[in-house]
């Protein structure tokens, strides 16, 4: 159970990054640790206790114990569409740094407050 | 973005024609090996990438370079789109792996699991230009000289 | 049922080939998203034939193995058909508009292809019968829209887009840990069969905490009070057609229906007991404060985007009733909604294309010169503020009976307020844009093109027509069945898997 | 085991360090402890391929985010510990405690670690390979089960893509 909580610590440290900085590029930081956390969470969630990756080769029966191939399933989706969300966020910030040449949040109109 | 020194250039000479065929082989292997479409597509924009980081973003008709990736990964995920829909077109359901039904193939082969290695070719199309073109965009933003 | 599928596979296949082809033609693109939404649009009215049933497809033919569904569902219920209505409707009159209205903006290959790729995604949300399958649509409707809403790229658009995908990310991320937790307490996505499990395990503190995640990020994603600071500064700045299809649309199936779909039909209010009072307190708050705030606004499409937040509160306060009644009022008042607050952006549209300006004390006078846009926005602007007999007089009037009816007579007594404060507000807008002299400056400009006034009054004559749908015919044909759906509340298992 | 949470508070202290450094670019190079640290954790966890995965998007996040710092600046924005800035900190920590605290007390009542049970999974388990032909399970989930989420994947890379270059182009409005 420690694993667990340790995720959830993992992740509230990024939520923590977003409601408290003010850096663009901080905030896409804290952005990805969560997005980590949520990834290892799903990891954790589908292994099993002495279970082995789940790939069929013609040495391993099919008998054999195998993790839940469903999370990381989902978790090959969930890394792909972090990568797309920040790449998306980067060009944006790269963008602001253009109009104001800061990354500072309480300097740019907007997103103040 | 500037190249790097000779030392760089010339290792990266030596590593990207063998990073790009390990891409090719987990793109292929994808249903029999760890990996797939997505895992090989990764690595094939790596070594891209990795020639960009090397040798200079200005040495490249960049323009051109981002247009033709992003027409490739338009063709990738519409060969992807394509295969989806032919259990529609064919009459039977959305997504129906139509090749491994009629005809499965000996298990462990390369020629097995019907659309999956079909699927995985595309992906990786599109994988590989998808991040490809990312990088390139940003590689060759000149900050500052939008109008 | 092999049309279901289309409803996402069309826009797809759409917008991949809309980008190749338009290299060649540049043209090719308004021909080609065009097409496609009136193709969905005559998709989402043939689907009318199937209201009252229940239909389920497996997507790749995975049917279930000894009860349990493993393959991706697609289902389509009553309550789908109404919100693919709302989609289609709305999405094909904004694309009509787009044609002449995005003219103003370089590169319109990509800003069909990323509409394309949004409506794809609203129809994927809506369609899907598992829990992970909506999250990757929402996913794409929301990166979709994170582009679109900075489409021209000016400094406003890149912060509000900015803060919007801050915000949206967090909510994504809270969605996605909910979702893991649900699958470990379950053991399945399929919203069906998860419904049949949760029912077995009763309430218990893993369900509770799961829920807190899920209404944190769907509450995020439909802007409901506490969390709703992006959408005042996303909706505004984005591109007119956009503005219309977000707080058209969009907030209400990524947020109001998801959260009614897993609360009602899955979780089921009996089993997450906290759940129906946290729907009215945020939705008598969203409906409160937002509307208090849109009374200072001088700013017409910022006014527009506060009063979405406390339309989408009476719509949730609705739903948080929990009778018949309530639902039949939240579900009539989402049609309303979509109507008539995508024809105000679209005429805040029509008057920034002529005016290029925002700000309503700088306007006055707009009436003489632009005739069509003064009319149809002051028929969407009555319709909201709750004026028979127009279709939000109807849905307001039963939201309030139905208030009444659950004796909650002090909650009655503020929506019936909060109406009479939503008319003052358009009314001051009416009066600052419409009414009054004409300001020098504008004295040259003229209607938009005849593309941009036909779709308003369409959308204008939908508006005033809605009432019509609470007569008894038409209600067993739409409406009905539709509150049916919820009324079931957590049948909805038995219903989808047939058993 | 125990390998699995030294490496997952290495994550937890690279993510301090990563929020907390005055200097961004050493804040993105710790995110690359984080990064690397998860891949050795699906390592660990039977999970080869969202190891491959995830160590090359790793990099490829790195080396976007720092493009974009060496672009723009590197500099942290300055701190002011005014009042607002304490009680604000202090209610952002508040609230994470409670959802640390409440955390601990919902996985009593979820199953153990590895004691999961499957329902789902049990036919991609057992069924995997005769009904599709594929070794690899998770591929077999992919691409066949579940084939219609992964159209979804490859669109979301689509949108993200048009989406910057769209954000990235040139001129955003026609000069009238």
């Amino acid at each position: 159970m420690i694993v667990f909580i340790l995720a959830i610590i993992l992740f509230s440290i990024g939520l923590y990054g977003i409601l408290v900085k003010r850096n663009l590029i901080k905030m896409i930081i804290g952005l990805v640790i969560m997005e980590y956390a949520v990834n290892l969470m799903l990891a954790l969630v589908g292994f099993r206790t002495g279970g082995i990756a789940p790939i069929i080769t013609s040495e391993i029966p099919e008998a054999a114990k195998f993790v839940d191939p469903l999370p990381q399933a989902i978790v090959l989706t969930a890394i792909v569409i972090g990568l797309g969300t920040t790449a998306l966020l980067v060009s944006f910030a790269v963008r602001i740094h253009e109009k104001y040449d800061t990354f500072d949040v309480r300097k740019i109109r907007k997103l103040r407050g | 973005m500037r190249g790097m020194t000779l030392i760089v250039k010339q290792i990266t000479n030596l590593m990207v024609p063998s990073i790009l065929l390990l891409g090719i082989y987990v793109v292929l292997h994808g249903h029999l090996t760890p990996g797939g479409g997505f895992a090989g597509g990764v690595l094939i924009a790596g070594c891209f990438t990795l020639l960009i980081l090397a040798y200079g973003s200005e040495r490249i008709k960049s323009e051109a370079k981002k247009m033709r990736a992003s027409l490739t990964e338009s063709i990738g995920i519409f060969l992807f789109w394509f295969i989806t829909i032919i259990g529609l077109l064919n009459g039977t359901y959305f997504f129906y792996n139509i090749i491994a039904k009629t005809n499965p193939g000996e298990p462990f082969k390369l020629f097995s699991a019907g659309i999956i290695p079909l699927c995985n070719i595309a992906i990786g199309i599109e994988v590989g230009a998808a991040l490809f073109s990312i990088f390139i965009t940003l590689a060759i933003l000149k900050v500052g000289e939008r109008l | 049922m092999n049309l279901l599928p289309l409803f996402v596979v069309v826009p797809l296949g759409t917008a991949f080939i809309t980008l190749i082809i338009s290299k060649l033609w540049d043209r090719s693109a308004d021909w080609l998203a065009n097409i496609a939404t009136i193709f969905l649009m005559g998709l989402a009215i043939y689907c009318l034939r199937f209201t009252g049933q229940t239909i389920t497809y497996f997507a790749g033919g995975w049917e279930p193995v000894e009860g349990i569904p493993f393959g991706i569902a697609i289902v389509v219920d009553s309550l789908t058909i109404v919100m693919l209505l709302i989609v289609n409707i709305v999405g094909f009159g904004v694309n009509i508009y787009s044609i002449n209205y995005m003219s103003h903006y370089t590169d319109k290959p990509k800003y069909y292809t990323l509409f394309l790729l949004m409506m794809a995604g609203l129809n994927g949300v809506l369609i899907s019968g598992d829990l992970f399958n909506l999250f990757v649509f929402l996913e794409i409707t929301a990166i979709a829209s994170y582009a679109l809403v900075a489409f021209g790229i000016g400094s406003e658009e890149l912060e509000a887009s900015f803060k919007y995908q801050i915000l949206g990310g967090t909510a994504s991320a809270l969605i996605l840990l909910g979702l893991a937790l649900f699958y470990f307490m379950t053991g399945t996505l399929n919203l069906a069969d998860a419904s049949q499990i949760i029912n077995q395990i009763g309430t218990n503190p893993a369900l509770v905490f799961i829920s807190i995640l899920f209404l944190v990020g769907f509450g995020l994603k439909a802007a409901l009070m506490p969390f709703h600071s992006w959408l005042p500064d996303a909706h505004p700045s984005a591109p007119a057609p956009i503005s219309a299809m977000l707080s058209g649309v969009v907030i209400k199936v990524l947020g109001v229906y998801t959260l009614v779909r897993l609360f009602i039909n899955v979780f089921g209010f009996n089993n997450v007991p906290f759940i129906p009072t946290i729907f009215i307190i945020l939705g008598v708050l969203s409906m409160v404060v937002s509307a208090y705030l849109a009374l200072g606004q001088n700013d017409y499409k910022r006014l527009l985007a506060y009063s979405s937040i406390s339309q989408i509160g009476y719509v949730m306060f609705a739903f948080g009733l929990g009778t018949p009644l309530g639902f039949l009022g939240g579900i009539f008042h989402l049609l309303n909604h979509a109507a008539s607050k995508s024809l105000l952006f679209l005429n805040s549209g029509a008057i920034v294309y002529a005016t290029d300006n925002r700000d309503m004390t700088k306007m006055g006078g707009l009436s003489t010169k632009m005739p069509v846009t003064s009319y149809t926005s002051l028929v969407g602007s009555l319709s909201i503020s709750g004026i028979p007999p127009l279709g939000g007089f109807w849905s307001k009037l039963v939201i309030i009976i139905a208030a009444v009816q659950a004796k909650h007579y002090i909650l009655s007594g503020v929506a019936i307020l909060i109406s009479i404060v939503t008319l003052v507000y358009y009314l001051k807008s009416q009066r600052l844009a419409f009414w009054g002299t004409l300001n020098d400056i504008y004295k040259n400009i003229k209607e938009g093109p005849f593309g941009m006034s036909f779709i308003c009054i369409l959308l204008a004559l939908l508006s005033i027509g809605m009432g019509l749908l609470l007569l008894p015919s038409l209600r067993s044909l739409l409406l009905d069945p539709a509150v049916d759906v919820l009324k079931n509340g957590i049948d909805y298992g038995k219903t989808v898997l047939g058993g | 085991m125990t390998t699995l949470i030294i490496l997952t508070i290495l994550m937890i202290l690279g993510a301090v360090v990563a929020l907390e450094s005055k200097d961004v670019l050493s804040g993105i190079i710790s995110l690359g402890i984080i990064g690397f640290a998860l891949t050795i954790n699906f390592v660990l966890l039977k999970a080869p391929d969202l190891a491959i995965v995830q160590i090359i998007i790793e990099t490829l996040t790195l080396i976007i985010l720092i493009a974009a710092v060496l672009k723009t600046t590197r500099e942290e924005t300055a701190e002011k510990y005014g009042i607002k800035k304490i009680v604000l900190g202090f209610i952002g920590l508040v609230f994470i405690v409670v959802f640390i605290y409440s955390s601990i007390k919902v996985f009593n009542h979820l199953p153990e670690f590895g004691e999961q049970s499957l329902r789902m999974a049990k036919i991609y388990i057992d069924q995997g390979l005769p009904l599709t032909g594929a070794g690899n399970l998770v591929a077999a989930v992919i691409l066949d089960f579940r084939g219609y989420d992964t159209l979804g994947e490859a669109t979301v890379l689509f949108t993200a893509v048009v989406g910057v270059m769209a954000v990235l182009r040139k001129v955003g409005r026609k000069r009238s």
